[in-house]
């Protein structure tokens, strides 16, 4: 007997990836500023829905405060930018920023549980925006814009950025992806279904939690660097704000929790949403917020969760198959 | 004439087969226990006779009315109550909150007054919390707790756990007193003796079967000890 | 002088944070969920007063009488639909379910009342605007006054409910132990919802407060679930009188924080938050869940 | 005497609220040993296994392992010393294979990677008769798979010694003979076993050293036959019934 790491399917469907990944990267040369600026949005959405998903879907971990990191990744660009960076450079600082950060707050919230740890988060998310609002050069209330962007020309700005937007996607995706390739993915997927039982088969359960959540720091952080190149407005109480949670908990419930799909599935979903009901209001949120709901007390397995289990389709090739081994062919 | 019927009852734990096609009958006023060794199923068919376990199959019927669906809190109406194994009392509610928690529409001697004279060692404990109390005072509000509702079966799931052996025969004593009055019992005992004394009729469990079932008297002690532990062969 | 008076007025704000947080800790209480739609609820009855009172021009009080029975209602129907299955599917169903419910309830109110503010203070009498001078520094507001000894009202009738009367018995034993209840005769279903319709009341009242002293829009109910958790949290889960405390201490950190910088004051308030959460839950290794775990191996024997 | 113990209990205490589960505890296990472990419902036997697992922090007393003191140790650092546990009520990954199961064993706590750990895997899965569902979730495993799952993932860590809890329950004869094989064959591999069970002829025929517990305490131990025609250990089981 012998394991195997890739099926037929998976193998086609890494492939498929890869050539879409490139195709992507071709879209500022061939669509016009305002589609791409749209794309870039998608792209913010799937990392976003990616990484909630990487904290509750593997890590069991509920948190109702990432908006904490987008701000610091949106603010965080400002703060570089205006020091003389590169606009281009301040976003990269912006998301190590991030990143670190989340390791002081994780020492902090990882040791609380369910309720506490989601409405925790809200609180520290709540903390920092007030610090950003006490911060005169930081535009306080009133926020602030990306004005250093304004020395690229629109579409060539425009396309930086979303090539930046792929780039954080891919590298993102891509780490949770060869996270869960990896030994260490069988152990994550372990703590998803039973913690106390992944314990007892020798896995450091709090540490395994921490490099989710770090990782979900980083991600969320580059999503807040793409908010503000994309935008290049921004005021504390729009990236700081809870709406960000509710839309990663909307596409990663409606998407798959504990999936590695189910996200993107959940984040294309909520872009097609959002692009049809342009003028947005409060209608399309309603819907929103029941589908949410509905979702997690009838269909907690999600869309491509309940798709996987009924086909037993497993598109990524982050699970192993043991398969009868040809017989060798004798060596002469 | 028979209180209560049990038809081929099926129980599970998802997978895990507690109980597997067991059917047995107990006569109005009649004294029955029901013995075997741990994951035999006793506690589960105890809990699926009282309605807090749903079975898989079978039926349960009280009184001639098929209660199989009924849940627990109704059963009680009708005049069932079980006395929880590891006891359960409500930690923060004094003796008196938790016997009167159970008052019932359920008309007959038992109130507060009836059962403290049954357990006189309850009476200076009035007004203390069951989390203070000790195991004997515990085992005895309890039982005082499931007479409160005026019970015409009345279920007692190994009253004796964890109790001393002196405190365990003053709740047996104060037991008589409730059997003497007419009230139809089914209890779970570990104490094999305890139980054949008790008992009318005992009925023996291994892995969720009934594997000997006889009036109390006729059997010995040698055969139940064999099919308590399941061997074909003597020990 | 204006230290005293600073916590004075916080005293009263923590008065109307704990009638606030009243309902929620209910609710953990009883049936051990935090309903994230808490504050939504809570504004929602702010604007079913508005309603009454715009289209019958009563005081605040009075319309927040005639509005308290369709809270109740509210209550029943919130449990039997969203709660009751959420209840047995884990720990975090519930916070996903009333989160989701949470933007349902902002976007409606938004669809039908429009994003402006809106404020009872008008509509609630002589009460808003009179208060006494007591010295140069110290001022007392009727406002403050009124909602303390409601909110201590409200919390000693729960608490003569909860150990005086039978219902109250039944309250508890329910949330001690619901499958032993089951077993006395008690149908937890109608206790939670109970407990869901009582937890939904108060959250109205704290409603009201809101109006009277401030304004509301559809989109203040986050904010106001922030304050109720972090009283829960500062008074100790589960206990009600703790959360009594917990809203005073949360409202007097406030004040105090505002003498530092205005925008300090409810940085202040999630400081004392954020420091009872790691001193209480933070310590020692996450044994709980294996302890639980092997009580309930047990019983499920 | 206690480095020739592979793992040892010493005076081992734990309340849960009033009750009194473990009562002063004394037990080594020594290299290659087996040990059984009876006692009517209640006794602390699976609280007993879960303190030496590190899934549960006792009040008092310490437990080693080759003579060093593991307590302040958790679960997961002691199964990386090479203490594995199978559980009462099993409990599987659902969301993956049979085959990914005990990967987490092999990898988590056994430090495998890459080809080790998967010819770690095929070797446990074939011992445990688990070959042919290895690609199956968990989810659709039967009662008795689950329990062969729970043996296969503590055997794939390799450990040196197994805690195993009620694992025989609901055996065929044929499933019995081949679990004591199994468990005869691991005894022979220099690894101690601990094994909680009710069925007291399985264990006769496996076991070197009969436990027998009844609230919290050690009341017998010993050769199984002496331990068994006790009386204080069927008085345990029946009662005294004074």
């Amino acid at each position: 007997m012998k394991v195997q790491r890739w099926t037929r399917t998976s193998s086609l469907f890494t492939g498929g990836t890869a050539v879409l990944a490139v195709l992507l990267a071709c879209v500022p040369l061939v669509f016009d500023p305002d589609v791409v600026q749209k794309l870039t949005t998608l792209l913010i959405l799937v990392l976003l829905a990616a990484m909630w998903n990487a904290l509750a879907g593997y890590g069991g971990m509920l948190s109702v405060g990432q908006q904490a990191f987008i701000g610091i990744g949106a603010y965080g660009t400002v703060f570089f930018a205006r020091q003389g960076v590169s606009p281009y450079m301040a976003m990269i600082l912006a998301t190590l920023l991030a990143g670190a950060i989340s390791v002081p707050i994780s020492l902090f919230a990882l040791r609380l549980r369910a309720a506490q740890f989601a409405i925790g988060m809200w609180v520290i998310a709540e903390v920092i925006s007030i610090i950003v609002r006490l911060d005169q050069n930081l535009g306080a209330g009133t926020g602030i814009s990306l004005i250093e962007l304004n020395q690229y020309e629109p579409n060539f700005r425009q396309a930086y950025t979303f090539w930046l937007a792929l780039a954080f996607a891919v590298i993102f995706l891509a780490a949770l992806f060869f996270l869960l390739r990896s030994p260490l993915g069988a152990s994550l997927q372990a703590i998803r279904d039973d913690e106390d039982a992944a314990r007892s088969l020798g896995v450091r359960v709090a540490a395994r939690k921490r490099l989710l959540f770090v990782l979900a720091g980083f991600g969320c952080g580059a999503a807040g660097v793409l908010v503000v190149a994309n935008t290049l407005f921004i005021e504390p109480s729009s990236v700081f704000s809870v709406q960000w949670s509710a839309y990663m908990i909307f596409m990663v419930l409606v998407g798959g929790l504990g999936t590695f799909e189910g996200p993107i599935l959940g984040a294309i979903l909520l872009f097609a949403i959002q692009t049809t009901f342009t003028q947005g209001g409060p209608w399309y949120l309603v819907g929103l917020g029941a589908t949410a709901a509905l979702f997690a007390l009838a269909l907690p397995r999600g869309l491509w969760g309940t798709i996987e289990e009924r086909l037993g389709l497993r598109l990524m090739p982050v699970g192993y198959r043991v398969v009868e081994a040809q017989r060798e062919k004798k060596v002469a | 004439m028979t209180l209560v019927t049990v038809e081929s009852l099926d129980c599970r734990y998802g997978l895990l087969q507690a109980v597997r096609g067991v059917s047995f009958e107990i006569g109005q006023g009649e004294t029955v226990a029901l013995i075997g060794a741990n994951g035999a199923g006793k506690t589960t068919l105890m809990r699926a006779v009282a309605g807090a376990h749903r079975p898989h199959g079978g039926r349960v019927v009280f009184d001639g009315i098929d209660i199989t669906r009924i849940p627990a809190h109704r059963r009680v109406a009708l005049g069932i109550a079980l006395v929880p194994e590891g006891r359960r009392l409500f930690p923060g509610l004094t003796v008196e909150e938790n016997l009167r928690v159970a008052t019932s529409r359920r008309r007959g001697r038992w109130n507060v007054k009836s059962v403290l004279e049954v357990f006189p060692l309850l009476q200076p404990r009035r007004h203390v919390a069951a989390a203070n109390l000790s195991g004997g005072e515990q085992q005895a509000v309890a039982i005082g707790r499931a007479l409160m509702t005026n019970p015409r079966l009345l279920l007692l799931d190994e009253v004796s756990l964890g109790l001393a052996p002196v405190v365990v025969d003053a709740v047996y004593r104060s037991l008589t007193d409730v059997i003497r009055e007419g009230a139809t019992v089914l209890l779970v005992e570990q104490d094999l003796t305890r139980a054949l004394k008790v008992a009318g009729r005992v009925i023996c469990m291994l892995e969720g079967r009934v594997v000997l079932e006889g009036d109390a008297a006729s059997l010995d002690r040698d055969r139940v000890v064999r099919a308590y532990f399941g061997l074909k062969r003597p020990a | 002088m204006t230290l005293v008076n600073a916590v004075l007025q916080g005293i009263f704000l923590g008065a109307f944070y704990a009638v606030l947080a009243c309902g929620l800790s209910i609710m953990f209480g009883v049936m051990r969920i935090i309903n994230l739609a808490h504050g939504d609820v809570a504004v929602l009855g702010a604007y079913i007063v508005f309603v009454i009172v715009e289209h019958t021009g009563v005081s605040a009080f009075v319309a927040f009488a005639a509005a308290l029975p369709v809270m109740v209602v509210l209550g029943y129907i919130l449990q039997l639909t969203v709660l009751e299955r959420s209840l047995k599917a884990g720990i975090l169903t519930p916070l996903l379910a009333t989160f989701g419910l949470s933007i349902v309830i902002q976007n409606l109110l938004q669809l039908t009342f429009s994003p402006d503010v809106h404020s009872l203070g008008g509509s609630a009498g002589v009460v808003t605007t009179s208060s006494w001078q007591v010295t140069s520094g110290l001022s007392v507001s009727a406002l403050g006054i009124v909602v303390l000894a409601v909110a201590v009202l409200v919390f000693g009738a729960l608490q003569v409910f909860l150990s005086r009367t039978r219902a109250g018995w039944v309250m508890r034993a329910t949330a001690e132990d619901a499958d032993a209840a089951e077993l006395v005769g008690i149908d937890s279903r109608s206790v939670y919802a109970r407990a869901t319709a009582i937890a939904v009341a108060i959250a109205a009242l704290g409603g009201l407060f809101l109006g009277i002293r401030s304004v509301f829009d559809p989109v203040s109910g986050p904010t106001q679930l922030i304050f109720a958790f972090e009283a829960v949290v500062i008074g100790g889960m589960g206990s009600l009188w703790g959360t009594l405390f917990g809203g005073i201490a949360l409202g007097v950190a406030q004040t105090l924080g505002a003498q530092v910088h205005p925008q300090f004051a409810v940085m202040a308030g999630h400081l004392l938050f954020l420091a009872v959460l790691i001193v209480r839950f933070g310590g020692g290794r996450a044994v709980l869940p294996g302890v639980r775990r092997a009580l309930l191996l047990r019983t499920a024997r | 005497m206690s480095e020739a113990a592979v793992l040892a209990a010493v005076d081992v205490r734990k309340r849960f609220g009033a009750l009194a589960v473990l009562d002063g505890v004394d037990l080594t296990l020594k290299h290659g040993e087996a040990v059984g472990i009876v006692g009517p419902n209640g006794a602390g036997k699976t609280t007993l296994l879960s303190v030496l697992s590190g899934s549960l922090a006792p009040d008092a007393g310490r437990i080693e392992f080759r003579g060093r003191d593991v307590t302040e140790k958790g679960a997961a650092d002691r199964c990386k010393l090479g203490i594995a546990r199978t559980h009462q009520v099993p409990r599987p990954f659902v969301g993956m294979t049979v085959f990914e199961n005990v990967l987490v064993g092999a990898t988590a706590g056994g430090r495998r990677r890459g080809a080790d750990a998967y010819n770690v895997c095929l070797q446990v899965l074939d011992q445990c008769g688990l070959t042919h569902l290895a690609n199956r979730r968990a989810e659709g495993l039967g009662l008795l798979q689950r329990k062969r799952l729970e043996l296969a993932r503590a055997l794939a860590v390799e450990p040196s010694v197994l805690l195993l809890d009620e694992i025989g329950g609901g055996l065929t004869d044929a499933e019995s003979a081949a679990l004591v094989e199994t468990v005869a064959g691991l005894r022979a591999g220099g690894i101690a076993v601990l094994w909680i069970e009710h069925i007291v002829h399985v264990l006769m025929q496996v076991v070197g050293r009969l436990v027998c517990m009844d609230a919290g305490r050690i009341i017998a131990e010993g050769a199984p036959e002496m331990v068994v025609s006790q009386a204080a250990v069927i008085d345990a089981y029946l009662g005294t019934g004074a």
